[in-house]
């Protein structure tokens, strides 16, 4: 493992004994390779590495505009952008995702001053959450195996986000249309991280499946 | 259960706080009227207002529910609360 | 083969009366009315007559005898209770327990299995540590146990719960006793019937009528009754009664559930608690597991079951008892359960004079029945909350001064 | 009996032979094959024994209700109470009857049936229980009770559970389940059907009439159909109950599917229900339905000469069925008057107006005959008439009982009809619909008609909550048509008795009549007290005759007699389904992995583990927890306290709102400091305490108890909803890490990480402050809960290792050392720190503590604030105290050992140990107020009952000034 990293993935232990090739993205130590290749029915991936940052309070959609970052209209939604995603937390908190780093150490310093808005104060939400991706053709079997919710059902055309219990985990689940499949991005609270890995991953090898890298 | 801002889940991602009480003025309240505040509870069934709060969002609403039958009337957050009651 | 069962095969017709007599009208006054023909309300019926003298009494039920949560609980006796008042007086309520089938010349399977409160805990140790000086000083047989010791009650059991709950040790309560709960109820009806009582079922209280503070009597679904003195002992529905007096209280009804499974061989001699996996579990006479969980998480007057409670408390008997994987369960119930702030009963004379209280009985009252019997007929024949009682008055919440029995706040059964 | 000769749709496989062993003899059957039908095919005639008297007993209904045919079956491991008549047979398979002594041809438990007259309904009320003999007769009773053995060696199992969803659940496949899903479907809804039975059809594929090969046919269209449009199938599976708002758990072979449909139909027909005479339990007495099913499914004829005992239409059915698979009927017996037979084979003696007065054994305990009699007109037989007749299968056609359990727990209103002698939905809840047999609708084609019009409506429900009324059954015309498929009393009384109405419980009639003279006369409590419906197949083939049997008793009907509810499951359902994987969260703080380095010994803190302390090889843990206390006194250690709540509070508002929810004050709190805060209920008790931190002007940092920050958190965010001021509340628990690092060179080790000055002058004792530390951004505390100079560091989550890392290294050199919960409590004991629900319990209130300096009452208001006010106007229950041991040889109390004033309990110990700083053995505890004066002398019982004394003593026990957390720069 490489000692330089400044980062720890939340879900470094959950996977640390398997792993023998790392990488350091974003500043923290990923694995570079699960060791298995080949397209398995479904994958769970580490993803917590992408660059994170949230804000929250009745001002922060208008402050969030100000910045130039696309807000979602609707309660419990998401909107993708160039190189992430901006997903609206119920009401008034966001959780903002960015591939570039830099974008959201921009988005961090601002918030961190204190930031008000017509609409209200906006305030910083640190979010070191353990990202998750869930991917392939049997993804929507692992969710109905773990939680509660009729994800096949959602009109993914709006760009759902549902806050839901995974597992007894608090989470945070929006499902991504792609090209050949549906993938699913999972987010909890890091001290929760390698609980939910290990009991998805279970459940995926269960059902063919297995952990993979999913270059950010 | 319907979260005004989730939508309808199972009851089991819902915590349940108890009735919307107001509370008495500590200044003006006797001993004795404090004590049933804190302590009492209107414990017959009926339609209630109730503090619920969606676990995995962290919403707080109140539930206007039946306590005999378990039928939930309808929900919204409390500051609509507030907002009708002004009106 | 007992002597006694001869009769039956030697006589043409059964040869036994009824338990209770059904009477076709109430009378227009009786001394008590007691509201309520569960385990307690029949128990204070008993004592009243027997002890007291009193036997112009009414026993008024709404549905049939022992159909609340008398028949609804999952039968456990025991006295190891945290606070020096909850202690005498469950103690006092043990020691009727196991005279009461020879009192009532009525098998009640009162079956002394011993029981553990399991802790998976430092804290929870500590906790059994304390219940267990407090029951000594009181000379009730408690003492905490090593979880070698948990093992040689239970060889089966999977001591670290799948790894999910170590078992650190225990409070092994030696008294600790089930007992075949409907019949608790007829003991009672049939006894205080004997000795003059009116049992009415099916009779609803629909008023009480109070004039300058006094209870005069009672309105119910067959008529007005006159009546100096009421007894409230209707468990999960005493907040509809105290709401037509006027009496407010903290109780809060929250529903209790319990699963039994198909009946097996025995195999499980002690009755098993344990806290942080939130269950109790013990073998009846007829070979089922009787389990329990914790209570309900919020206010309900109706006795739905609800799956979610089978799913929890069955994966934590896995994770116990393993080998109970392929062991099926039969049914599920629930009771309303009247809870208190501090897990303490709620007993004794009120504001209204004439009016008494005995409710509060969460889900500790099956296992009191006998005490509460014996100590509200006292209070209600003389006027004067019985000693046992003083720390469970509904007063105490005015005086912020609760009975602790919530610091035990583990399982409560 | 022998296999007849292959059909069409049977659902053996003839080319696949299944060997198994039954008793210990082996027999072969086929796949497809349950073990009832494979025995049944091999001549054994005796599958069980019955609960009380032991009697032999066969197949009932060979539709899972065949409680008396449970049987202990073994591969790896046994399991017990295993329903023989719906299990599918294995290869290697081995089974024997449950609850026998020696084996279910010779059971040795027999001998209980010549008891029987000594042993009456409740018999077990009435002996046995004088307290000597009572244990005694306790071990015999446990010998002969239960069914099936539990093996010990059985594996956990936890089978996945599944969450699935559609518009419209149809459950049972028989013919109304197939209209309503067909309906359904064609309607667009997202269809769900379930059947227990592996192949669905239901009585449209064995209810034939001896030759309704339209019928049939009808049956697989509809099911290619429904197959076709895509309807998700769970077959040998079914609903478990019926909860609410459509939940339903439907249980399959390998696991539970959690259900939840927009709209549900109940298509579950109803149990064919037996009469009731002398001996109706033998083997070879069976429901009609279950000898179609025989025929049709297995390809078994369930005897060579038959007696029909008909009261309906289907009587005459299963006769010509019978007679189609070439089985000679001895005669129909008809219960109902003249003209009421149906169509019979030519020649068949048909006997109207007769019943049978008894069913007559052979040397086995198997049917060997019947004596029939005519009916007087009171509806009794009379038996000096009866005519004996030669059989060895006797088949029972006298009605039906709804399989209404789901409607009832739906909440489905049931009455009772007189025309079809049955309860049947007056209501349903909305979304619920009834079709077929449970609704009443007996025939074929009603009930096409009645479950189309269920699934129609049921689609329409699903996509417009409250478009359909789902309260008024539009059946009263198929109702109307189903002729009268129930006879209202088939039971008859014989003086020698044996005419069982509950086979599960051996209930013969005359124990009914004896409960009810006794006093149990409404039926739950008839229930209660004969046991009745209380057996594995909870009435199914019982309910309805003890319904009719009181309402005989009390001369009234069913109806105002009434059913017992029908509560959840609607079969046993094995626990390993229902507990499933058995998910139990855990939290990890993200230096878990470095504790587990340092041979961290862990223990339970709530979802966390945390380290008690760190193993030293040839230590003893007592030896490890010294050393760690003497780093952090002498030298520096570090504790990971990433457990402890962490919530920031933003907003103008924010510091007004402290003084709302803490007992200390806030107001002129200066940006840069921290201060210590009780929280309490409004009762007073104290539920948490925390350090709180001030970033800025308006934002607020503090930590929260472990096991509190979750509650804490959602109790604040409520209170701001509702007291609706101007504050932002984040949880960052998780996000943040935490590590303490404390001791006299804690300074040293911290400067080489951070260019902040760490100066008493610039950051002293109770400071906070924001700065890099090892390259992360870190806010940073000044806290002395151990009590010397330390550093309380937070920072992001995913840079805890690394700041720990780096601790480590520029530590190394001053002799740093991790420590654990146990040393931290000894070095905060020392300090006379309490620790909430240790040092507190869930009654204690604040003014119990001691720390009224905490305490700010002439504030305007406090949660918990008005109940001290008036709590403070009373004589006080208990202090908080600290104390010494006098003679720390005498006998070492432990925490929660009692405190003995006038031989009274006056209180506990809530913490205690022996301080290496102070030399003695110095504790916390709750005692008597008149006992809390420094010097009262404390009695402590300890084990053995052996008493100790301790003097009550000042806290801190170790630097009472305080002076050791403020040091100076050290050089």
């Amino acid at each position: 493992m490489s000692e330089t990293a400044l980062r720890l993935s939340p879900l470094y232990e959950a996977y640390r004994e398997q792993v023998a090739d790392w990488a350091v993205v974003n500043g923290m130590t990923l694995p570079r390779a699960f060791g298995r290749s080949g397209l398995p029915p479904v994958t769970l991936s580490d993803v917590s590495a992408l660059a994170r940052c949230g804000c929250k309070g009745p001002g922060a959609a208008d402050w969030l505009v100000s910045q130039g970052v696309p807000v979602p209209a609707a309660f419990n939604s998401w909107t993708a952008t160039e190189n992430g995603l901006v997903a609206r937390l119920a009401a008034s908190e966001f959780l903002i995702e960015d591939a570039r780093a830099e974008r959201i150490e921009t988005l961090t310093r601002e918030l961190s001053k204190g930031r008000r808005s017509a609409s209200g104060p906006c305030y910083p939400v640190l979010r070191e959450d353990a990202a998750l991706l869930l991917a392939g053709p049997q993804a929507n079997e692992v969710l109905l195996q773990t939680c509660n919710i009729d994800f096949a059902g959602l009109d993914l055309a709006t760009g759902p986000l549902v806050m839901t219990s995974m597992v007894g985990v608090s989470v945070l689940v929006i499902a991504q249309k792609r090209p050949t499949d549906v993938a699913y991005r999972i987010w909890c609270d890091p001290t929760f991280g390698c609980y939910l890995w290990r009991t998805l991953l279970e459940i995926v090898r269960e059902l063919g499946g297995d952990a993979a890298v999913h270059t950010l | 259960m319907t979260c005004p801002i989730n939508g309808p889940r199972p009851v089991s991602e819902f915590f349940y706080h108890g009735e919307l009480r107001p509370m008495p003025d500590p200044q003006a309240a006797t001993d004795d009227a404090w004590a049933d505040y804190v302590f009492n509870r209107n414990g017959a069934p009926g339609v209630k207002r109730e503090w619920w709060y969606h676990l995995p969002s962290g919403v707080w609403f109140i539930a206007e529910r039946d306590t005999a039958t378990d039928q939930v009337l309808r929900t919204y957050l409390y500051s609509d609360a507030v907002a009708e009651a002004v009106q | 083969m007992p002597w006694r069962l001869l009769r039956f095969a030697l006589s043409k017709k059964h040869p036994e009366p009824r338990m209770f007599r059904a009477h076709a009208e109430l009378k227009r006054s009786y001394d008590v009315v007691i509201i309520g023909a569960g385990g307690h309300g029949l128990a204070a019926a008993y004592y009243l007559a027997r002890d007291h003298g009193i036997t112009n009494v009414a026993v008024l039920e709404q549905g049939y005898i022992g159909g609340g949560n008398t028949g609804r609980n999952t039968t456990i006796i025991r006295s190891n209770y945290l606070t020096p008042e909850g202690a005498k007086f469950y103690d006092m309520s043990v020691k009727l327990w196991q005279d009461l089938s020879e009192d009532f010349d009525l098998n009640l399977f009162y079956s002394n299995r011993g029981h553990y409160t399991l802790a998976h805990t430092d804290s929870a140790m500590r906790t059994m540590r304390w219940r267990a000086e407090v029951n000594k000083h009181y000379g009730i047989d408690s003492e905490v146990v090593d979880a070698a010791a948990v093992h040689k009650a239970c060889p089966m059991m999977d001591l670290s719960c799948n790894g999910h709950a170590p078992i650190l040790g225990a409070l092994f309560h030696a008294p600790g006793s089930i007992a075949r709960h409907d019949a608790v109820a007829w003991g009672y009806g049939r006894g205080a019937d004997q000795r003059g009582v009116e049992i009415h079922q099916q009779t609803k209280v629909t008023g009480i009528e109070i004039v300058a503070g006094k209870v005069k009597g009672v309105h119910t679904s067959r008529g007005h009754i006159a009546t100096s003195k009421v007894l409230c002992a209707v468990a999960g529905s005493t907040p509809r009664i105290t709401k037509m007096i006027g009496i407010d209280t903290p109780l809060f009804i929250h529903p209790l559930q319990a699963m039994v499974s198909e009946p097996l061989k025995p195999w499980l001699d002690p009755i098993l608690v344990s806290g942080s996996l939130h269950v109790y579990v013990s073998q009846t006479a007829r070979g089922e597991l009787v389990m329990g969980a914790s209570l309900d998480p919020y206010e309900l007057h109706n006795t739905r079951s609800t799956f979610d409670f089978v799913e929890g408390l069955s994966s934590h008997m896995i994770d116990m008892f393993p080998f109970l994987a392929d062991v099926k369960v039969v049914r599920q119930w629930a009771g309303m359960a009247d809870m208190t702030p501090d897990f303490a009963p709620l007993m004794g004379k009120t504001e209204v004079e004439g009016f008494y209280l005995d409710a509060g009985w969460g889900t500790w009252g099956f296992k009191a029945t006998p005490a509460s019997g014996k100590t509200m007929s006292y209070t209600v024949a003389n006027d004067r909350n019985h000693e046992l009682i003083e720390g469970f008055t509904l007063d105490r919440f005015r005086k912020y001064a609760p009975t602790g029995e919530k610091g035990a706040a583990s399982v409560g059964h | 009996m022998k296999r007849l000769p292959p059909q069409a749709g049977e659902w053996i496989d003839r080319g696949k032979p299944l060997r198994f062993t039954f008793e210990g003899i082996g027999y072969e059957g086929y796949a497809g094959d349950t073990i009832s039908s494979a025995l049944l095919a091999a001549g054994v005639r005796v599958l069980g024994r019955s609960f009380k008297y032991h009697r032999p007993r066969s197949v009932l209904s060979l539709a899972n209700h065949d409680v008396n045919a449970l049987m202990q079956v073994s591969s790896c491991f046994s399991v017990p109470n295993v329903r023989a008549d719906v299990t599918p047979l294995a290869e290697g398979l081995r089974a024997t009857a449950v609850n026998t002594i020696g084996g279910v041809a010779r059971d040795r438990a027999r001998f209980l049936e010549w008891l029987a007259p000594f042993l009456p309904v409740g018999f077990y009320y009435k002996a046995f229980h004088k307290k000597s003999q009572f244990p005694f007769w306790e071990r015999v009773f446990r010998r002969t009770t239960g069914l099936g053995t539990v093996d010990f060696s059985a594996r956990r199992k936890g089978s996945p559970k599944r969450y699935a969803f559609c518009d419209v659940l149809v459950i049972g496949g028989g013919p109304a389940g197939l209209a309503a899903a067909d309906a359904a479907l064609r309607a667009g809804a997202r269809v769900a059907l379930v059947d227990e039975n592996p192949r669905l059809g239901g009585s449209g594929l064995y209810n034939l009439g001896g030759a309704d090969g339209e019928r049939q046919a009808e049956e697989t269209r509809r099911l290619a159909a429904i197959a076709a449009a895509g309807a998700v199938v769970y077959v040998s599976s079914y609903a478990a109950g019926y909860y609410a708002d459509h939940w339903v758990p439907i249980v399959t072979p390998g696991h539970v599917v959690k259900m939840r449909a927009r709209a549900v139909v109940v298509a579950t027909g109803a149990y064919e229900q037996p009469a009731v005479f002398r001996n109706n339990d033998l083997p070879g007495v069976i429901l009609a339905s279950a000898a179609q099913r025989m025929l049709a499914r297995y390809s078994i004829a369930p005897c060579k000469r038959a007696v029909v005992l008909a009261a309906n239409d289907d009587g005459y059915r299963a006769a010509r069925d019978l007679a189609a698979h070439g089985v000679e009927i001895a005669a129909v017996v008809d219960l109902r008057g003249a003209n009421s037979r149906g169509a019979v084979p030519p020649g068949t003696l048909v006997l109207e107006g007769h019943g049978i007065h008894e069913a007559l054994a052979d040397s086995q305990g198997a049917l060997r005959g019947v004596r029939v009699a005519p009916l007087a007109r009171d509806g009794t037989l009379d038996g000096y008439q009866a005519r004996e007749f030669e059989c060895d299968g006797l088949l029972m056609s006298t009605g039906w009982a709804g399989a209404a359990p789901l409607l009832y727990q739906a909440g489905a209103r049931m009455e009772f009809s007189a025309e079809l002698q049955q309860f049947v939905p007056a209501a349903c809840p909305p979304g619920v619909y009834a079709a077929g047999r449970v609704n009443g609708v007996h025939g074929f084609a009603q009930k096409l008609r009645d479950g189309a019009a269920a699934g129609r409506a049921a689609a329409a429900q699903s996509r417009k909550p409250g478009s359909v009324d789902g309260a008024a059954p539009s059946c009263r015309q198929e109702r109307a048509q189903s002729g009268m498929p129930s006879h209202p009393y088939p039971i008859f009384a014989h003086p020698k008795g044996r005419n069982f109405v509950d086979f599960d419980e051996d209930l013969q009639l005359k124990d009914f009549f004896n409960a009810a003279q006794e006093g149990f006369d409404n039926i739950e409590l008839m229930k209660r007290y004969s046991t009745v419906g209380m057996g594995p197949s909870q009435g199914k083939h019982s309910n309805m005759n003890a319904i009719r049997v009181l309402a005989k008793i009390l001369g009234r009907t069913p109806g105002e007699v009434g059913s017992t509810t029908a509560r959840p499951m609607f079969h046993p359902v094995p626990m390993s389904h229902l507990g499933g994987r058995g998910f139990m969260p855990e939290r990890a703080t993200p230096l878990e992995g470095r504790h587990a380095a340092a041979s961290a010994v862990w223990m339970p803190a709530g979802q966390w583990q945390r380290p008690e302390y760190y193993a030293v090889e040839n230590q003893t843990r007592e030896a490890a927890i010294r050393a760690e206390v003497a780093a952090v006194r002498g030298a520096v250690g570090v504790i990971d306290v990433g457990t402890l709540g962490k919530i920031e509070l933003f907003g103008r508002d924010a510091g007004a709102f402290f003084e709302r929810i803490y007992t200390a004050k806030f107001a002129g709190m200066k940006v840069g400091s921290t201060r210590y805060g009780l929280m309490l209920d409004e009762s007073g008790v104290v539920i948490d305490d925390g350090v709180i931190a001030r970033l800025g002007e308006e934002h607020f940092y503090f930590t929260t108890t472990t096991t509190g920050s979750a509650t804490v958190y959602r109790e604040l965010t409520r209170l701001n909803a509702m007291w609706r001021m101007e504050v932002g509340i984040v949880n960052v628990t998780g996000h943040f890490a935490a590590i303490n690092l404390a001791g006299p060179r804690s300074r040293e080790v911290l400067a080489p990480l951070t260019a902040l000055d760490l100066s008493e002058a610039t950051f002293p004792y109770l400071g906070a402050r924001e700065a890099q530390v090892a390259g992360l951004p870190a806010r940073l505390l000044r806290v002395g809960f151990v009590g010397e100079l330390g550093y309380e560091i937070h920072v992001p989550a995913s840079g805890a290792a690394h700041l720990w890392d780096q601790l480590m290294k520029t530590g190394a050199a001053h002799g740093i050392r991790p420590f654990g919960v146990e040393a931290q409590r000894l070095l905060r004991l020392e300090k006379g720190h309490i620790i909430v629900s240790q040092d507190t319990d869930g009654v204690t209130n604040a003014l119990e503590l001691g720390m009224d300096w905490a305490l700010k009452m002439d504030k305007p208001f406090f949660v918990g604030q008005r109940s001290l006010e008036a709590m403070g106007r009373l004589p006080r229950k208990q202090a908080l105290v600290g104390f010494t041991l006098d003679e720390p040889d005498t006998g070492m109390p432990k925490e929660c050992h009692l405190v003995i004033e006038s031989d009274e309990p006056a209180g506990r110990i809530t913490s205690i140990a022996h301080s290496p700083a102070v030399g003695r053995v110095i504790g916390l505890a709750l005692v008597a107020p008149a006992l809390s004066k420094v010097g009262s002398t404390l009695n402590i019982r300890i084990d053995g009952g052996r008493m100790v004394r301790a003097t009550v003593s000042e806290t801190p026990f170790y630097d009472p000034k305080n002076l050791r957390q403020k040091q100076p720069e050290t050089a």
